[in-house]
């Protein structure tokens, strides 16, 4: 099956790619490939838009009208690209740092406009590009090479931050569970408005390492025992909750969308200004 | 679906060694060496397709069609 | 050593080149004498080509970067190939042994320097500490004490006597080259 | 009098103008002595099908309107100083990309909030140089409502054609200035759009262009043809290279575009009585104050020639160059502390006296004021 | 040999010397190549009792510091060409503002995110015009690690003397490269410390300014004195007005600050010799190629002079008419398409003529090349 | 007691100040001054920090330290103060632009750090300083000159913004409610850690105008008449808290503040490197 | 604490009479004449501030001590 | 009309004094002839003083400011002290009859502007109209049809009895003055 989608999705003569060894942003571009198959749109309507970042690389590789745009401002072109076009599709591939650091502020009044655009966030819970520097999404008192000391920060749940900002569809998927992420990726596609998957990805060049939490297999293994599905998650107390990880749908409502409503004010102007 | 008339492909040109494959697969089907992945015995494969789905770098994959 | 050497270690991201490069400046530096170091690689740091230079000099050290190297080492295939070219024929190369060496008047050394770090040391991530115990085994230019100085400035302290082990195995194995 | 005038503001000049050149995506954040521009925006885009949309801040705007412009559609903002100096990072993406796109700067006394509804020209250099890295840009100014009207037509034909960020450097003075216009019969207006490839063409790539214009022909999103737009330096393929011939390439063809075209870009105004010993080089709104400083000096027969810059960058040094051999004395008239002035001193031949007068306590240069400048230099 | 040299790596001399300036708050994002003075930052100066914080973006540091500084502490980030671009807004505050401090800009290829790990001169003119409106700045740029070392303490000395954002413009191949340095001895460094008002005078006002200096005496929020400060043009008391005449002086006086003190502020190393015909002007981590060159053509018994620009901005114009004086043929070597070029031909005097050559490909210039060119040009 | 509070804490030679008349950002200014008075700090160690808008030349009027610094950066600003000399009581004066538009992102992200920070956001639902475009707490279907056609965004809630980005001491007051806002500004100022005060003010110029709301007399009415205290508000349906503004804390919790906890690096290393 | 010894004072300087004041007061004590607050009828004050309070110029207040 | 009008309108913020030279403008391009119009104000536009100029020319227009008004409007005391000196004698200054007349030696005519509006109008924000109507009858520069319908185009439909009515009064107001 992989090998099919990527014969069919990717530009093989940039392969391969520059991730390192076992990072799972190489799965995550995977998947989104896996669950742009399975859909029924004509697929050169199809934009990919990132920002910088490692995560933001995938875009390169992909083979659709894609655009590796400056460091957190990819939800700000796809933005630009909906709303001149908005037969287009438009998915964002973005990093923690690139969505929620320099770029959290279009990450919130995207979600509050609920502009049809899909985000897939490669949280590796660092600043990999650079080297390891923690992230809005490093857990408090982790390692970074610019938190020495250990972070002070509190870490931003991408997931909660969409959600309260305003996004109508989100869900949080992981390189683990490659089914059930295709599946969420798949279903944030589908949803007309902004949705959000926040994808946990690996890092283990740097966070991985700064933070001795293995090697790839490890961090991987590690989603695996501490993953709990949104559904079961309901069932189940805050103190049993503590430590694990929440994956799955977590949001969805049905708010009009933003182009919609704007093709709305267009509609009363069609045939000339009355 | 797990037919064993699939099988194992690798293409060592894209394998960074990362050992994912390695760790996930059920059965021990794989090695690495040389900083690359290995088939020890293909025999064993159960074509679950962990190895596939969990490869970053899309260099170990299970064909249907063709043999090896 | 001359009034001045230069040295190119070039390799793949993540062999540790530039930490060798470093290294070496610092043990020259120990040897009072003047040292630059400087590195190139792509925005593709992660498995990408990369390239570390040192220059240690008697006297100040104007421009930083390498006209001519004295000693060339590789440890990839694609860094050899590709820097085997950039030099005049006084440049020894020193290459790993795993890779084949490309047609050049220079002299090359082949040394089992990745080997010897996987199986001697057993830890490849000392390749780049090898292959300091063999270039300067080839071509003097600090003193084995000050390179040791060096390394165990730079390694972890857990990892000492394993990069002490791999600086010796170094220049074992040159000295075996020499002695052929 | 031939076909009726209409009293029109420069902001509104600038957006129906905008228009007409078949601008459709407008993306903004007001900011004065801009905000009419996307005030009108919002109201006449619907009415043309054309989108408008405010978005947070001025970073958010320009990577709007550059996704819009990828999106295949004519796209433009404006904004005045604190929101240009915001929008430079993506100014320089837009270079580098070859994304076409319209960025108005209706200027006002800075440095910083400075002065909001004081007109000036403090931004003209940072027009040119305020993104990081060597970039190619257009800059061009207007002078009165009407000019405003025609020429921001010109930044998206120039945009579209060189695909090339444009700089519409208006100021306070003429954006908020109302006059008496005609307005131009629309079928005698050029309008230039994006070259595509041919359809047949199947060794196009995106990034590769030749030819006077040197200028690629990518076609829309969404159009058929797929392929990778970054900021990094890229090949022709559109793919991330740090190969020092093809950076050598790209960067070279993205100056060479404007530079060896300079001819097609560069517009100006230019009078020079026979016996004009200076000649004053102006632009902008305050121009039209040299024109009635060059007025009241003829009626004191003294004959002063006038230069003004329409485009502004790239910068017309053979024009200036010549200039300088037609008079001994150049006076540089310009609303900020001199900054047009060291390009006409880089320009200008030895023997050719260069002087500046500006201004930069929030006024416009009084005619009285340049009138006596001129007498001061001759 | 006297005192022990240490390995040290550009950017970490950055952060040392800075910490030896008395820097104590340091706020930035990561951006390459100017991370490790980051990650040093981080590591340092809670043990020096300072503080660091990682801010959202670069806007947010630029403004951390700024606030810093107010607050009372010497304090900087730094950045490179993308985050730059992105501080510029508030570069121009902190000049109208006077609040010292220093922005590190390690520059790399351009435009946009262009050669992220390529060396590069390319935001020289942006450093000085990046911002908009006409606005005091200093720009100073070293050539090696140890210059690194004393040159940043010299930027915050010069940043709390006048009361101006410095600007630290460094390049990859000085950050990133690793000398033997003998770190100075301390108590030879000269530390400059902002003026306070007299304890007793109560006629000061923050923003009045006068003498040599012109540079006005704000202590610290917290100190007893309270007043306001604001980006919008403002009279003594820091309180805005729109007034013609106290616009005039404010700008005058931020802009004569840094004028009337060119000597004080500008350095540079001039090396020509008897009989040279050529001088290279140059700056910065490429200088070293052109000393290089140099010595080669002496070995060709060729005389070449050298000019490298310590303090970029103001531009030494006097000193460069000087030079062009001295010799025929002067040769700017920069590693961009050609900036600094375009101000030594305006300060050049006629007859002197002025080369450039310049790489804009991701690689450093080779004294060969230099070498050949100036063959070229004499 | 106000005549008092003027003579004490404003600059009166800058009054008359620029609000337009029945502006509320005078009642909210004053207020503010009201509840310093009550603080029982060092009135020379309190900084005012503000962005730009007319909520934002408040801190020109007041006789403390004050900073007007450019549009949305207050808290940037403000962060760097409160860092560089935790001593000093860091308040931001704001405008619902200045905070929730271009500067949403320092907002969420001050709010994620939990710094000492107190933030005033005088929300008048509109751009006042710029001529009354719309702004991200304009309601949807209101006017602004930029959404001639009505608004189609939906409107943040700058409480819940705060309070689902990190904030720790959440509450709004209003023009109207003099005492108890004072009362609010008082307690968020004594908290320690993020704490944000959203103010509802009234710009009758714009907003009022181009919406029917009456002048400024009927929009300070409203207010009266629709506000909820938000005690009242958790025994009320959602239904019957359609079109009710819940005035009064919002949210209160405990977590460290940021400088306090950067202090413990630093007395790591009291009396030199160990 | 609405005590009757509080005087009403009015600036006009700073009036900019917005009518604030003259809407919440409970008693007919103002009214707005040529654009600024005028007093009609100061033994209708009950003392109750709220004039002072919302005015949003400073530009009418109580005071307990001097008389008019 | 001479070949060149220029007026200066002058007021605080709020008192639609630009409205009333955009008018002045229309109305003049309604009479075939060019005309430019301009402000300036502060960042205080609320309640700061403001200023409008038009100018009215039988030919283009250059320079776009005015030099030396022929008229000067001023319905604030702040604004007729500052700019009542800033014209040469031959500037008709036509000030509200609420202010104070400065020394001056230009012909000043006081006109109850403001009064008129709020007492006979009913509605103060109409004193621009009012004034313009009075204006064009002190110093006729365009055609009171022209004038009438220009005021139309600028004000709500729903006020245009008012507006017009505004326009009318003006026009008595200063006949009555004339007429003295
Ligand atoms: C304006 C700007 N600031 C900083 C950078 C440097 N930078 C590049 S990527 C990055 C962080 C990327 O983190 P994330 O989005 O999490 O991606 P990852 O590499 O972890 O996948 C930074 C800080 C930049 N390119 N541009
Ligand atoms: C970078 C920048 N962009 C835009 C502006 C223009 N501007 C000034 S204030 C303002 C909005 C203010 O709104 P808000 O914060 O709600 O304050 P209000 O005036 O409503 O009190 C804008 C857009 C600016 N000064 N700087
Ligand atoms: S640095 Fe981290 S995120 Fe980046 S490619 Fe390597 S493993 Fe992946
Ligand atoms: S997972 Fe893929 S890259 Fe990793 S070792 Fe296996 S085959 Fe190689
Ligand atoms: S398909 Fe399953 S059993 Fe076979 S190698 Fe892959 S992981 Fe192992
Ligand atoms: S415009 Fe609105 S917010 Fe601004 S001062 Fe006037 S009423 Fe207040
Ligand atoms: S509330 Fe104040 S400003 Fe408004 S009318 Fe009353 S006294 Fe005047
Ligand atoms: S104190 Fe109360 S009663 Fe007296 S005038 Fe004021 S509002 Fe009216
Ligand atoms: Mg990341
Ligand atoms: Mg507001």
């Amino acid at each position: 099956m992989t090998h099919e989608i990527i014969e069919k999705y990717f530009r093989k003569d940039m392969m391969p790619h520059i991730f390192c060894p076992g990072c799972g942003h190489g799965v995550l571009m995977k998947d989104i490939a896996c669950a742009i198959d399975k859909l029924d749109v004509d697929k050169d309507k199809i934009c990919l838009v990132s920002g910088i970042g490692c995560s933001s690389r995938a875009t390169g590789y992909m083979d659709f009208n894609t655009i590796h745009t400056t460091h957190g401002r990819a939800i700000a072109v796809a933005t630009g690209i909906k709303m001149a076009n908005p037969e287009l599709m438009v998915i964002v591939i973005t990093g923690d740092g690139d969505a929620a650091a320099i770029g959290g502020n279009h990450f919130i009044h995207a979600a509050r406009r609920n502009i049809d655009l899909t985000v897939f966030v490669f949280n590796n819970n660092i600043y990999g590009m650079t080297g390891g520097q923690f992230s809005p999404t490093t857990p408090t008192d982790d390692y970074g090479t610019t938190a020495p000391y250990g972070n002070i920060d509190q870490d931003f749940d991408i997931a909660d931050l969409a959600k309260y900002s305003g996004a109508t569809f989100v869900a949080r998927g992981s390189v683990y569970h490659v089914d059930k992420t295709i599946r969420l990726m798949e279903r944030a596609m589908l949803h007309k408005g902004f949705s959000v998957v926040d994808c946990m990805s690996n890092c283990p060049t740097y966070y991985g390492r700064k933070n001795h939490k293995g090697k790839a297999p490890d961090m991987i293994r590690w989603q695996k025992d501490n993953a709990v599905d949104s559904k079961k998650a309901e069932t189940m107390t805050d103190e049993e909750l503590t430590g694990k990880i929440i994956i799955g749908e977590t949001h969805h409502d049905n708010r009009e969308e933003y182009t919609a409503k704007y093709q709305k004010i267009k509609d009363r102007f069609v045939g000339g200004i009355k | 679906m797990a037919s064993t008339l699939k099988t194992l492909f690798v293409d060592k040109s894209l394998c960074k060694g990362c050992g994912i494959c390695v760790a996930f697969c059920p059965k021990s089907v794989l090695n690495i060496s040389n900083e690359k992945v290995n088939i020890i015995d293909e025999t064993l494969c159960i074509g679950c397709g962990m190895c596939e789905k969990l490869c970053p770098d899309y260099a170990i994959y299970l064909n249907e069609k063709e043999g090896k | 050593m001359k009034e001045k050497m230069e040295l190119r270690l070039a390799g793949s991201g993540g062999q540790g080149v530039i930490l060798g490069a470093i290294i070496l400046a610092e043990a020259a530096l120990e040897n009072d004498n003047y040292a630059v170091q400087s590195q190139s690689y792509g925005p593709e740091a992660r498995g990408g080509m990369c390239k570390a230079e040192v220059i240690i000099g008697k006297d100040e050290i104007d421009f930083p970067k390498i006209e001519n190297p004295d000693v060339l080492l590789a440890l990839s295939q694609s860094s050899l190939d590709k820097y085997c070219n950039d030099t005049n024929e006084n440049c020894m190369i020193i290459a790993d042994s795993s890779l084949e060496i490309p047609n050049t008047k220079n002299k090359v050394m082949s040394v089992p320097i990745i080997e010897t770090a996987r199986n001697v040391i057993h830890n490849q991530q000392t390749a780049n500490i090898v292959a300091l115990g063999a270039i300067n085994t080839l071509v003097p230019m600090v003193g084995y004490e000050a390179l040791e100085k060096a390394v165990l400035k730079y390694v972890p302290s857990h990892a000492a006597e394993q990069n002490k082990k791999a600086l010796q195995e170094g220049q074992r194995i040159a000295q075996s080259l020499i002695l052929q | 009098m031939s076909s009726k005038r209409v009293l029109m503001q420069g902001n509104e000049a600038c957006l129906e103008g905008a228009l007409v050149a078949g601008m459709r995506f407008y993306a903004g954040y007001p900011i004065t002595p801009s905000t009419e521009i996307a005030e009108l925006a919002a109201l006449r885009l619907p009415m043309e099908q054309g989108s408008f949309i405010q978005m947070e801040d001025e970073i958010a705007s320009i990577a709007a309107i550059i996704g819009g412009s990828v999106a295949g559609v004519k796209s433009m903002t404006a904004t005045s100083g604190p929101g240009f100096s915001l929008m430079q990072e993506n100014i320089g993406y837009a270079a580098i990309t070859e994304t076409p796109c319209v960025i108005v700067n209706v200027q006002r006394g800075g440095p910083s909030t400075g002065l909001p509804t004081s007109p000036s020209q403090g931004d003209v250099m940072q027009a040119k140089w305020g993104t990081h890295g060597d970039h190619p840009i257009i800059v061009i100014s207007p002078t009165s409502v009407l000019e405003t009207y025609q020429l921001i037509i010109r930044c998206f034909n120039l945009s579209e054609k060189y695909r090339v960020p444009v700089i519409f450097l208006m100021d306070e003075s003429v954006g908020h200035m109302r006059e008496g216009i005609e307005i131009p019969d629309k079928s005698s207006i050029e309008i230039i759009d994006r070259k595509l490839p041919d359809e047949g063409d199947d060794t196009w790539l995106p990034y590769e262009a030749d030819g006077k214009e040197m200028t690629p022909a990518i076609p829309p999103f969404g159009t058929g043809r797929k392929y990778h737009i970054t900021g990094l330096i890229h090949d022709e393929h559109g793919y991330p290279t740090s190969n020092s011939e093809k950076t050598n390439k790209l960067i070279n063809r993205l100056i060479n575009k404007i530079e060896n075209n300079r001819d097609d870009i560069i517009t100006f105004e230019e009078s020079i009585p026979e016996n004009a010993k200076i000649a004053v080089v102006c632009f902008g709104g305050p121009a039209r104050s040299v024109k009635r400083a060059i007025t009241k000096a003829k009626e004191e027969n003294i004959d002063v020639g006038l230069f003004r810059l329409i485009t502004i960058w790239p910068f017309p040094e053979k024009q200036i160059a010549k200039l300088s051999e037609k008079v001994d004395h150049i006076l540089v008239a310009e609303l900020n502390n001199g900054q047009i002035v060291n390009e006409v001193k880089r320009c200008a031949r030895h023997g050719c006296s260069v002087h500046h007068i500006g201004k930069i306590d929030g006024t416009i240069l009084m005619p009285d004021e340049i009138l006596a400048k001129i007498k001061e230099v001759i």
